[in-house]
């Protein structure tokens, strides 16, 4: 129960970059993806800091308006396809779903680390746009990205492969689920962070397919001029939108569905509690990746789509309020009668709650026709973008991030330190964010680079905000340089979990396991049944 | 408070925007209060206070009759909102009779008014105070946005078709129109203005000399351009006014029902009209053929809405 | 074992002699005009090929069920995006 | 390179994730071509006079040729892998040999057919209509040549002596996958040269 009390380098061991470039471990190919994604965080969050910056004065003040253009693209370009997708499913889901289903590794060793490399094809490519930056915003909408200056076609294809590396880990992740688990690994006994992964991986499979498309089809009507989305050829530059968003829309529970695993995971972990509702936290997460295919719509409510279908998208979209409002409900239940501590994982688990609720209880803002015609495209949406993606997504991977710390690297973080980054994180997030409800409610449209002074205290109070923000990132991220260089040795299971990635050495060996377990209970057995022990 | 959640809607149907606006905010205030209050008193209360005692929780997995409950209880919530959020917006998208029509034209980055007796304005929309007035809006070059926060309505500007919005200002004023869908370097400053005038001020306006007189030099009435249109490019060889030629008639056709050769009906509106003439194959009425070149080339946004407009008066 | 295969074999030239066959019904219609039918007829008999190859090609038919899933599922994917579309650009 | 964990214990075990693996993808790719499905829905109910008009410039003929030519080929695939179950690995060799040879048969019908679109200026920016039938051509024409490829490495393999009844994994994986480029033109035949 304690862990294994080895104390090697484990997987860690080989050394040279031959021993990282071709491996086959799920394990280096995790850190892979990890440390690639959190290259891409940062630089995306000194984009964000940069138009933070601009927006400090309601005139162009330090860059042109093409140049906040190109910013706020890439920001969100980088942000999405580079970090936010591949982060908790490529990164925490390669190391962690073998690890949790009780196998050495995933089900396409050779597959995993070629779509490792066909991400990393697919981020030179975009490297490579930056020649001459795209300034369409991350939603490419036709017909400006078929007109405008900027590399589109090369961003296009760049994306189209990091797309192909997504599908060929949510493939790979879903037949190591179905085929892979250890002997007596039911499905009613899967750790929900593989609920999540599942789930996820659905959506990766069925989606991606369709924005690769699109891009190629965009890539297409730049180089050989074909009518898809040229009006001027009869094609409907809304039919691009449809596309997009039948991909964009699941692809943000792509983002939070891993990390709602991951808060499932740590939340009765450090309650000490089993988790609440176990069939319906498992269950909610297919039921938001079915029903996120529903309701693409809901982003084109001011394109002129007609009344029965602006009718039928709003309406379904409110239905992915209940799977999540019951995920939240049962997180709560699960603290009721707990004996919680709060080591950094947790708080981040809770902040995600905290957050999250925010940015759900604003869904409904936006799935209502009347409300949404009148927030659509304002700083309303980037709030609550932010307060999900952000406040939901990033706290997830951050709460994942401190809790299998000790885990990947064998070392332990300075407790202290986390705590003051989280601090800094939470104040200076909501400092940030929350002011654009505020400023979108007030009409400030989004992709402003220069806006009427009414909205001036707004924009400096967020701005100071995100500099706390970036602050708190930035401590955090010398806590987990530190913890690397001299952490202290981490035992084999610090937080006394019991899900199965625990009941190996820290750092893992190759192998994950000396036997492959067998399992006999669930994962969330904490808590006696009639009270306190003897 | 009011200054904050932009209350001050300048027309009856914002302030019905507003009301659901606010409705969603006390609904999901109480779900707010309730979640958060539940999170932040149980992690206070239920944190360990004694560091050596570890599996003191009880055993609890699930109650199903509350995870019912708590499935139920939103279910109905969000169908409630929807409702509401959709009746106002059915209600909104159904402009009163008698207004007064004024055709945008969206291009980098700029809007090009023109009003139906011909003149032109840039950036600029004068309307009388307390009267329904209705955009037609297109767009030139890429997707525009054309949002009026005061009104609580917005609609993108979609090269290649028509859409409308409209509005009724209560007071006089002066409301911003800001582009919502980006468009490039200048989207930022794309922006207009909406002048609703008191009525008195409106028809001196209306009158007045500064953007020169419906007769004379000054420019031609959008109808009457569309009259003329209509004879020198042809229309009038196979359409006429009233009774069947080889296409269908005009008079009476705006504001109907047409009948397609596949039994559907569809409204002729402006953007039955406007594709009609553009992309003549696309809908065909029962009982013609499909035979009319496409003057999607050979007539300027300008013609066409004029086209439009000299229709819509053959009552 | 032989046996069963050479039954295979036999199998798999009645299915491809039915969609030879059905190839040629599809194109001799297309010469016949039968309005909007056209379209039902063809898309009909591709989908009957189509069977074919997935239920005996594709040896579908003695799968279990998990396979039988991963075959539908994507279907149902392709339903939603076709009608989810078609329920705007049909009705503007 | 060693792979300490690529080969799973139980061959059987392996064949079936393989399996599951291969329908993972085919699902990816039936939703590839169902957005040009979805885009060809879209534009065929708004411009049924346009396609009408434009389908009839089409080689319907050749359109026929190539689709016995792709049944034909997905006859010796199915073959091929009945050969390999009997452990006949040579006779798997000349049916999936047969395959790539009709393959580039079916490529070289449609090099035919677009050049002689282009020599007529018909181009993928034409319409929508040539847009639709350029890109849906020319991704399945695509698919076809990778599945060439694989189907020619198999036959490596086959050579090479890697395969038997026993391991018969290569074999089928690549042969479900050119089933699947034959559904495809499946529908595409009707769709873009019969009913237009």
């Amino acid at each position: 129960m304690t862990g294994n009390p080895e104390t090697g380098r484990g997987y860690l061991a080989e050394r040279g970059w031959r021993s990282w470039a071709y491996t086959l471990d799920h394990k280096r190919i995790g850190v892979m993806y990890l440390l690639t994604t959190i290259a891409f965080f940062l630089v995306g969050g000194v984009f964000a800091l940069l138009l933070r910056l601009e927006l400090l004065s309601p005139q162009a003040k330090y860059f042109s308006d093409h140049t906040y253009n190109v910013f706020f693209t890439l920001h969100g370009a980088m942000m999405i396809f580079l970090f936010i997708i591949p982060a908790i499913p490529s990164g925490l889901g390669n190391f962690f779903i073998p690890m949790h289903i009780g196998a050495r590794d995933v089900a396409f060793p050779r597959l995993n680390l070629a779509s490792y490399w066909v991400f990393v094809a697919g981020f030179l490519v975009v490297l490579a746009s930056l020649v001459s930056p795209m300034d369409t915003g991350w939603t490419f909408y036709t017909p400006y990205s078929a007109k405008t200056g900027a590399a589109v076609a090369t961003l296009s294809f760049g994306i189209f492969l990091i797309g192909m590396s997504s599908i060929l880990t949510g493939l790979n992740f879903i037949v190591t689920i179905h085929k892979l688990r250890a002997p007596g690994m039911s499905w009613h006994r899967l750790p929900l962070f593989i609920w999540g992964m599942y789930s996820t991986s659905i959506i990766q499979v069925v989606a991606t397919p369709v924005v690769g498309v699109t891009f190629l089809l965009l890539a297409l009507e730049r180089l050989v001029g074909v009518a898809f989305f040229d009006p001027a050829k009869g094609g409907d530059p809304v039919l691009f939108q449809h596309f997009f968003w039948f991909y964009s829309h699941p692809v943000v529970y792509v983002m939070i569905l891993p990390a709602m695993g991951i808060v499932s995971e740590v939340i009765p972990v450090f309650s000490r509690k089993p988790i609440f509702g176990y069939a319906a936290i498992a269950y909610s997460s297919l039921a938001i990746a079915f029903i996120g295919f529903l309701v693409w719509g809901h982003h084109m409510f001011t394109s002129a789509m007609s009344p029965l279908a602006n009718a039928i998208f709003s309406f379904l979209t409110f239905f992915v309020a209940v799977p999540t409002a019951v995920k939240v409900f049962n997180w709560i239940a699960t603290l009721y009668k707990g004996s919680i501590t709060f080591e950094s994982p947790m708080l981040y688990a809770l902040t995600f709650i905290f957050l999250f609720i925010i940015g759900g209880l604003t869904g409904p803002f936006l799935a209502a026709l009347s409300t949404n015609v009148q927030l659509h495209d304002t700083y309303f949406v980037v709030a609550h973008f932010h307060y999900t993606m952000m406040g939901g997504t990033v706290m997830g991977f951050f709460a994942g991030l401190h809790y299998w710390f000790p885990k990947m690297t064998g070392k332990m973080l300075n407790e202290k330190v986390a705590r003051i980054a989280w601090a800094l994180v939470f104040i200076g997030f909501n400092v940030t964010f929350f002011t654009m409800f505020i400023v979108g409610t007030r009409g400030m449209p989004r992709r402003y680079a220069e806006y009427v002074p009414k909205f001036h205290a707004e924009n400096v109070v967020s701005t100071v905000g995100s500099a706390i923000l970036a602050l708190g990132i930035l401590v955090m991220m010398w806590n987990f340089v530190q913890g690397l260089r001299k952490g202290a040795r981490a035992p084999g299971n610090p937080w006394y979990a019991l899900s199965l990635e625990w009941q190996s050495a820290s750092p893992p060996e190759t192998e994950n396991f000396h036997e492959v377990p067998t399992v006999t209970a669930w994962p969330y057995g904490y808590g006696t049944p009639k009270g306190p022990p003897a | 408070m009011g200054e904050i959640l932009s209350f001050g809607a300048a027309s009856g149907q914002a302030a019905r925007v507003d009301t659901v606006f606010l409705m969603i905010l006390v609904i999901g205030g109480f779900f707010f209060v309730l979640t958060q209050g539940l999170l932040i008193y149980f992690a206070v209360k239920y944190r360990r206070r004694r560091p050596d005692r570890d599996n003191e929780t009880p055993q609890i997995t699930g109650d199903y009759l509350l995870e019912f409950f708590w499935i139920l209880i939103p279910s109905i919530v969000v169908v409630a909102i929807f409702y509401y959020g959709w009746l106002v917006y059915a209600d909104l998208r159904i402009p009163p009779a008698g207004a007064t029509d004024v055709y945008v034209n969206a291009r980098q980055w700029m809007y090009e008014v023109r009003y139906t007796d011909g003149r032109t304005a840039i950036n600029e929309i004068h309307v009388p105070a307390g009267k329904p007035v209705r955009f037609i809006l297109s767009a030139s070059d890429v997707l525009h946005g054309f949002y009026l926060p005061d009104f609580r309505v917005k609609m993108d500007m979609i090269p290649g078709r028509t859409t409308t919005l409209w509005v009724q200002p209560d007071r006089p004023g002066r409301y911003p129109i800001y582009c919502t869908v980006f468009c490039g370097a200048g989207h930022s400053n794309m922006t207009a203005n909406l002048i609703a005038l008191p009525p008195a001020e409106f028809a001196q306006w209306e009158a007045g000399g500064e953007r020169g007189g419906p007769e004379g030099k000054g420019p031609e009435a959008l109808a009457a351009r569309g009259e003329r249109i209509m004879k020198s490019a042809g229309c009038l060889n196979c359409h006429a006014v009233e009774g069947k030629k080889i296409g269908p008639p005009f008079k009476g056709l705006f504001g109907s029902r047409v009948t397609l050769e596949d039994g559907t009906t569809v409204a002729a509106d402006e953007e039955y009209l406007r594709e009609s003439i553009t992309d003549p194959g696309a809908k065909i009425v029962k009982g013609y053929q499909n035979m009319m070149p496409t003057f999607k080339t050979t007539l300027s946004t300008e013609d066409v809405n004029g086209l439009v407009e000299y229709i819509k008066g053959l009552k | 074992m032989n046996h069963g295969t050479t039954g295979a074999r036999r199998t798999y030239i009645a299915v491809y002699a039915a969609l030879v066959a059905l190839t040629i019904v599809t194109v001799s219609v297309s010469y016949v005009d039968l309005g909007m039918m056209n379209v039902v007829v063809a898309l009909l008999i591709a989908s009957a090929k189509a069977s074919l190859v997935a239920l005996f090609f594709m040896h579908l038919k003695g799968e279990n069920r998990l396979v039988w899933g991963f075959a539908l599922v994507p279907i149902l994917f392709l339903l939603l995006i076709i009608f989810g579309t078609l329920v705007d650009t049909q009705l503007r | 390179m060693s792979s300490p964990h690529a080969e799973h214990g139980d061959p059987a075990v392996a064949f079936e994730t393989a399996k599951l693996g291969i329908w993972t993808f085919l699902a990816t790719e039936v939703l590839l071509f169902g957005a040009l499905f979805t885009a060809y829905a879209v534009y065929r109910a708004k411009f049924p006079a346009l396609f009408q008009a434009e389908h009839l410039k089409l080689d319907r003929v050749l359109g026929t040729v190539n689709t016995v030519v792709l049944i034909t080929s997905s006859l010796t695939v199915v073959l091929g892998v009945d050969a390999v179950r009997k452990g006949k690995t040579r006779l798997l060799q000349a049916y999936y040999g047969a395959t790539v040879l009709l393959g580039g048969v079916f490529l070289c019908v449609k090099y035919v057919e677009w050049t002689a679109e282009f020599s007529h200026g018909v181009f993928p920016g034409t319409n929508i209509f040539f847009s639709l039938y350029f890109v849906m051509t020319g991704l399945h024409g695509l698919h076809v040549f990778l599945g060439m490829c694989v189907l020619a490495y198999v036959v490596l393999l086959a050579r090479k002596g890697r395969l038997s009844e026993n391991y018969t994994t290569p074999v089928e994986m690549s042969g479900l996958y050119w089933h699947f480029v034959d559904l495809v033109w499946i529908y595409l035949l009707p769709l873009l040269y019969l009913i237009g």
